[in-house]
């Protein structure tokens, strides 16, 4: 594997560095977690990303998409994605060996607001695909437990087998110090003791303080205006709520504008969004 | 970047266009308006006689000699490990002035205005390097409009008297061109073809004065109060005009497409039939195309027609403005004479204004 | 990118048209080699007369189906196929053979064949993808090469076709044509899927929708601009049927501004 | 009792989907029935009420190998119906579609369909390990003759801006220099093309049928003329119901033709047989070096025969290119007022004689139309062909017989799709 190196512009963020899958470990049926280093060892220990961040990942000849970057901020050596196959890119990732070479760029965008974070209580709500990006924070806070007030972590996806990172979420539920819930659409299948029905449904199975307390959301689009609705009843104030936004996005520095929300582009004045800043933009939620 | 030494107005005859472009061809490549069947099209002049600098207006602003409708980003080849070469890392060939290498001739001032337009906005974030690159390799002749074209209003959206980003400007003056120098590339440009030029009269002067003087008066002035229209806007946001405007709107591109200051566009990969080589390629693309906001699962964030016709006047006339305190119109009416279901911009914006219903 | 795995088995079938969109490929010549280093190709009875009774990777199959022996043939295909491509108007839109749907079929084969007992043909022709599942489709008539060339390079390499939801106005702006609408001709183009690269009007001529449906087509407009520039209501019908009379998305709304009871 | 029976389906490497099948009888007269299965698509029908300019548009959609000559002769046929007379350019231009359309046919039937049964191979592909430079050269060939029809239509298959009274668009003087240059570039390969056809004297079948082409005073048959036969029958192409009788058959989607009650060909050798004299000299030079002897009455040559025609149509295009180019050429559609009337002509598609007649009420619109395909004209005679062959068939094994079947209908180049839709609307 060559690159030309030698004419490259420095300052071209359209260009593309090269990493290796290390390691795919399957999730589910569809959805793959791919643990990536970059082929440069130095860029490989330069690397740093604030939870929430995203990155664009490219195969030649297939193009490149966003993805939200998935493993801890501590993680050495290496980092992960975790990809659901839904088109294109991701049916022709799913398909790859391990030692793959892939196209990487970025992290882009703003992260979750880790630092406000320090000292206060924190409410996690992912629905399916969308718990990829909250994970990073989930594995900081834990990592650093003491840092953090309670964590309270709701889940919900389409199935019981659409469910991912069972083992952590096994620990999660069982740890002290963090409360976990979650809940499937449905269970054709029978094989799910736990809650059925939409994400909000958890609400009423868990207590939320509004006091001191931020939440982070990530989910499908529909998912927000409900779980807006039940954190507004809650009395959480609308700077204390971030979420993550999805776009349709081709450059991911602010050129393309598929990603545009009112004047705020997701690619870089997002993906997160206070829920105040959400609400002035047109469209965002 | 200004002039070093204030360089006096100068007269360039019209019949020595064809030499001062033949002078020119020698070195760089020469875009100018040419006829199209019965319109008019920026193309490269090999002959000072195809130019046609008498055009209205054309049907592609000049927008796709620094944004070109397609463009290979990267190219790869895997013979047999993979390749990858950026093709703004292509070896610059030593040209006359600092790596320019193409020259627009007689871009009209609201065309002007959209290159600024372009300089800002994809510099907000980041400069856009493909585009940043070909406007470091472009020189723009302007040319004052003395006539006014068919559905623009350029004099409403302010940008009739536009002399930003032109390097020379030219002002018809019976049998002669009144230049303006604006740059230090626009001075070496009549460096170099020093013999076409002559210093102007002060009657000369004069008298370009009252011509644009008296244009600016007369030339149409449709729309009031042009910067209100963003908050305005804001107000029609829900208004029954985006249904109507929708029932009409093929959702087709067409005015996108020909926008000097629509710029957004895709990004895929072409694939080589020997199935080794290929290239990331960016493409212009449309807020009015059914996929635009499309993302996995199938959610379309703005499904219907109504919902993407109204999004176009929005990014124009309230996101930019928002962004870069501009709107994203000079006037030029191109959307208007391109539009297959007859929608008229200086209407669109005339119902905004009366609140859109 | 490239693929070490055993080439594709494809097949090339044509069921009742002018049989074009092969023409087409054989017309690729300066990529027929290639194409032919890169797949299987064991059913093509215009330049072979090998044949091979599948199972095929992938089956391509232009025409429509105009009577029962050619439903059987197009279900066995289907069995047969791991994908299945529909490939130009005929098979996608019914193209110029539908223009016969809503008529008297008895009185058409009569007028053609006089004493027509022997003649045996369905009175509809659909588009191949109301018979079977058709996985793609390949529009145009004839398809354009170009076109055929890209689906198989895609498929060659594992990534998904990339279907141009987008009308021939795009294009058409691109190669900067005079715009023929706003010349006050009728141009289907605005409500016409791309593909062709703006073809008819690059040529001064107006689009007549052999491409089908784009998603969303505007029909109520499109009719709207048409009568606004004095076509009569049957100028319209005949532009919409002459390759798209069996397109759903044109006829519906047709049918209902019209209110044309045969269609 | 049958002595052998062939039952060919599916006829290979011949446009559309035609049957063969044949009964040898003891003593009797063989059975032989060319059975066109192509389904019917009633274009005839279908046409009726549709306007006077959409016809070509449609007609071309008859057969994507031919279309160029359905679009010329349907629009020939309505100018004649409405008393249109184009200028000179578009005839010009529409000589060279036409011409493009023969040339690119020719090309693709003498190297793709009929060349691999000479060799021994069942395509192309098999071909190419050992035919490696006449297989690019066949390409070639081709692709020229394809870029000229895209040139001066628009496109190679289905033509688009030929309308009734000229063209929307035409060529640039340099673009027709460039194919001026490649054409001319192209006769090495013609000539070559001439000499590898010329090597297969076997098979043959001399029967003495009766040849018809579209005869014209000044030029090789092509654009428009008289239908002229080798035993001197002539009438006007508008007449072409005095000469040629259809009738329908049972067992085929397409009529059958004869003139004077008996089977004719048309095609190369129908052209050849016709019209000898009016070959380019290139085309009479490479006649007399590969030995063929005109009249020829051996069906199998064809494919010979149609290597022949591409040099000198080669030759004709460059003579028309020459002429265009001392011409301003520009988009020009003369005016006309629409009216009733009816109009026939015939022009030469790569298969032979194509008829086409329609006729209009005051609006424009098809009243009626008919249309006789080459390959429906061609029938009879491959009938009568098939029976006069039946002794040989008798000697050989089953393989060879059938192989040597096939190749008898291929070498008309038989276009199935086509003739199932001759048209009669009444
Ligand atoms: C900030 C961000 C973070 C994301 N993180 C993850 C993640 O961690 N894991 C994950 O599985 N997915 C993630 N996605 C979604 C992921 O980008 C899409 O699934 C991916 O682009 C589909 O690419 P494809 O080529 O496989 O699909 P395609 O074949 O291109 O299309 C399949 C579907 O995806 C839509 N689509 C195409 N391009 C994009 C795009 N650029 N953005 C969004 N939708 C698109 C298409 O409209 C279509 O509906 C994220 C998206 C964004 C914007
Ligand atoms: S919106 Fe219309 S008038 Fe305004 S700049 Fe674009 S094309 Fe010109
Ligand atoms: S000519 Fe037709 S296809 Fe082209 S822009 Fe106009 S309406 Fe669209
Ligand atoms: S312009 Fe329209 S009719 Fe012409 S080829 Fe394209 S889709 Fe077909």
């Amino acid at each position: 594997m060559t690159q030309s190196t030698a004419t490259r512009t420095e300052k071209n963020a359209y260009q593309y560095n090269m990493a290796r899958i290390v390691r795919v470990t399957p999730q589910t049926p569809d959805t793959n977690l791919y643990t990536v280093e970059y082929v440069n060892k130095d860029q490989q220990k330069q690397f740093n990303f604030i939870p929430g961040q995203f990155m664009l990942l490219s195969l030649f000849g297939h193009g490149e998409a966003p993805f939200g970057i998935c493993s801890s901020p501590n993680q050495t050596g290496s980092f992960d994605f975790c990809i659901r196959s839904v088109g294109s890119l991701t049916n022709a990732l799913q398909n790859l060996a391990q030692d793959s070479i892939v196209g990487l760029r970025g992290p882009f965008g703003h992260g979750w607001p880790m630092e406000k974070l320090k000292g206060k209580n924190v409410v996690i709500i992912g629905g399916g695909i969308g718990l990829v990006p909250l994970r990073p924070a989930i594995l900081d806070i834990l990592e650093n437990r003491d840092d953090y007030g309670t964590l309270q972590i709701m889940y919900g996806a389409r199935c019981p087998e659409e469910l991912l990172f069972k083992d952590e979420l096994y620990i999660w539920d069982n740890r002290r110090d963090v409360e976990y819930v979650a809940t499937v659409d449905r269970d054709d299948e029978h094989c799910w003791a736990g809650n059925i029905g939409v994400v909000t449904i958890l609400f009423d199975r868990i207590t939320i303080s509004p006091k001191d307390t931020y939440a982070l959301v990530c989910g499908p689009p529909i998912m927000y205006k409900f779980v807006m609705r039940e954190l507004e009843k809650i009395g959480l104030p609308d700077d204390r709520v971030y979420l993550s936004l999805e776009r349709r996005m081709k450059c991911g520095v602010g050129h393309c504008s598929h990603c545009l929300v009112g004047s705020k582009f997701v690619c870089q004045d997002g993906p997160v969004f206070s829920y105040k800043e959400a609400k002035t933009q047109r469209g965002a939620v | 970047m200004p002039p070093k030494k204030k360089v006096a107005a100068l007269i360039l005859k019209k019949k020595d266009i064809p030499k001062l472009v033949r002078q020119l061809t020698q070195v760089l490549t020469v875009y100018g308006p040419v006829a199209n069947q019965s319109q008019f099209k920026f193309d490269t002049i090999t002959d000072g006689s195809q130019l046609r600098l008498d055009y209205d207006t054309t049907i592609l602003p000049p927008k796709k000699f620094f944004i070109p409708p397609t463009e290979d980003m990267v190219t790869f080849s895997q013979s047999p490990t993979l390749t990858i070469h950026d093709t703004l890392a292509q070896s610059d060939i030593e040209s006359l002035w600092n790596g320019k290498r193409f020259l627009v001739f007689g871009v009209h001032s609201c065309d002007l205005a959209a290159i600024k337009f372009h300089d800002l906005i994809l510099t907000q974030i980041y400069p856009d390097p493909y585009r940043t690159r070909r406007r470091e390799e472009g020189i723009i002749i302007g040319l004052n409009c003395l006539l006014p074209c068919e559905d623009s209003f350029c004099k409403s959206a302010g940008t009739l008297h536009t002399t930003d980003s032109a390097d020379l400007m030219l002002t018809e003056l019976d049998n002669t061109y009144y230049v303006d120098v604006l740059t230090e590339t626009g001075r070496k440009v009549v460096e170099f073809c020093k013999i076409l030029f002559s210093p102007a009269s002060t009657e000369q002067t004069k008298l370009v004065k009252k011509t644009l003087t008296q244009r600016n008066q007369t030339f149409p002035d449709p729309l009031d109060s042009f910067e209100e229209i963003p908050s305005q806007f804001d107000a029609s946001y829900e208004a029954e005009m985006w249904n109507r405007l929708g029932r009409r709107c093929f959702g087709c591109g067409a005015c996108t497409m020909v926008c000097p200051t629509c710029f957004c566009f895709d990004v895929s990969d072409r694939v080589e039939l020997n199935l080794k080589e290929g290239a990331r390629v960016r493409k212009w693309d449309s807020c009015q195309l059914v996929d635009f906001a499309l993302v996995a699962g199938g959610h379309n964030f703005r499904p219907t027609i109504p919902s993407r016709v109204r999004f176009r006047i929005y990014h124009k006339f309230w996101i930019e403005p928002e962004q870069i305190n501009q709107i994203g119109c000079v006037g030029c009416g191109r959307c208007t004479r391109a539009c297959p279901a007859d929608i008229d911009m200086i209407e669109l914006l005339s119902d905004i204004q009366k609140g859109g219903n | 990118m490239s693929t070490g795995k055993p080439k594709p088995v494809v097949a090339l079938y044509g069921l009742t048209c002018c049989a074009g969109c092969q023409l087409e490929i054989l017309n690729l010549e300066d990529d027929l080699l290639d194409i032919l280093g890169h797949i299987n190709l064991v059913q093509f009875r215009m330049g072979s007369s090998a044949t091979h009774p599948g199972p095929y990777d992938v089956c391509f199959v232009e025409g429509s189906v105009t009577n029962e022996a050619e439903l059987t043939r197009l279900k066995e295909l289907r069995e047969n196929s791991k994908i299945l491509v529909a490939m130009g108007a005929c098979a996608t839109t019914g193209g110029v053979n539908a223009i016969r749907n809503g008529r008297n079929i008895e009185e058409f084969k009569q007028s053609v064949y006089g004493d027509a007992s022997h003649v045996n043909t369905f009175p509809q022709i659909l588009p191949l993808k109301s018979h079977v599942k058709i996985d793609y489709e390949l529009q145009g008539c004839p398809i354009s090469g170009q076109e055929f060339v890209e689906f198989l390079t895609a498929l060659l390499t594992g990534a998904e076709p990339r279907e141009k939801n987008y009308a021939v106005c795009v294009e058409c702006r691109m190669k900067e044509n005079v715009c023929l609408m706003k010349e006050g001709e009728l141009c289907l183009g605005p409500i016409t899927r791309a593909g062709c690269g703006a073809l008819c009007p690059s040529l001064g001529f107006p689009c007549e929708g052999c491409w089908g449906p784009v998603p969303q087509a505007n029909v109520e407009s499109e009719i709207d601009m048409f009568s606004q520039k004095g076509a009569s209501f049957d100028l319209v019908v005949r532009k919409f049927r002459m390759f798209n009379a069996s397109a759903e998305e044109f006829m519906k709304q047709l049918k209902r501004r019209l209110n044309i009871e045969w269609l | 009792m049958a002595l052998a029976k062939f039952d060919i389906h599916h006829i290979a490497r011949v446009e559309g989907h035609g049957d063969l099948f044949v009964e040898l009888k003891e003593g009797k007269e063989p059975r032989v029935e060319m059975r066109i299965t192509e389904g019917t698509r009633l274009f005839e029908a279908f046409l009726r009420d549709h306007g006077h300019n959409e016809v070509s548009h449609i007609m071309s959609r008859i057969c994507g190998i031919c279309s160029h000559s359905h679009a010329i002769a349907a629009l020939r046929a309505v100018e004649a119906a409405m008393q249109i007379e184009p200028h000179l350019q578009t005839h010009q231009l529409r000589k060279l579609q036409l011409i493009g359309d023969n040339l690119a046919s020719h090309a693709l039937h003498i190297n793709f369909l009929a060349l691999p049964d000479y060799v021994g191979a069942r395509n192309v592909i098999e071909m190419l390990p050992k035919y490696q430079e006449e297989v690019q050269r066949a390409l070639r060939l081709k692709k020229l003759a394809n870029d000229l029809m895209e040139l001066i239509g628009g496109r190679h298959t289905h033509a688009l801006c030929a309308v009734v009274g000229g063209y929307t668009h035409v060529p640039t003087s340099s673009q027709l220099q460039s194919m001026r240059k490649r054409l001319q570039e192209a006769i090495p390969d013609a000539e070559a093309q001439i000499e590898l056809m010329g090597m297969f004297a076997e098979p043959k079948l001399v029967r003495r049928s009766q040849y018809l082409a579209v005869k014209h005073a000044k030029d090789y048959p092509l654009y428009e003329g008289d239908l002229v036969t080798d035993k001197g029958l002539r009438v006007p192409e508008s007449e072409y119901t005095s000469l040629i009788k259809e009738r329908n058959v049972p067992y085929a989607h397409a009529k059958f033709s004869e003139v004077e009650g008996k089977p004719f060909v048309v095609g190369s050798l129908g052209r050849l047989n016709v019209a000898k004299d009016q070959l380019s000299d290139n085309a009479k030079r490479m006649t007399k070096k590969v030995g063929l002897k005109l009249p020829s009455y051996d069906i199998f040559q064809m494919n010979l025969g149609q290597a022949i025609e591409y040099l000198h149509y080669l030759d004709q295009s460059i003579e028309i290119i020459d002429d265009l180019l001392t011409q301003n050429l520009h988009a020009d559609i003369v005016d006309y007022k629409t009216r009733s009337g009816s109009g026939a002509v015939a022009v030469e598609a790569p298969r032979g004689v194509l008829v086409h007649e329609y006729r209009f009420n005051a609006r424009g619109r098809v009243l009626a139309a008919d249309v006789i395909t080459p390959t429906a004209m061609n029938y009879s005679n491959i009938e009568a062909d098939v029976r006069s062959l039946s002794p040989v068939l008798q000697e050989l094994s089953k393989d060879e017989a059938e192989l040597r079947l096939n190749m008898l209908i291929r070498a008309y180049d038989p276009c199935i799709s086509c003739s199932v839709h001759f048209v009669r609307t009444a």
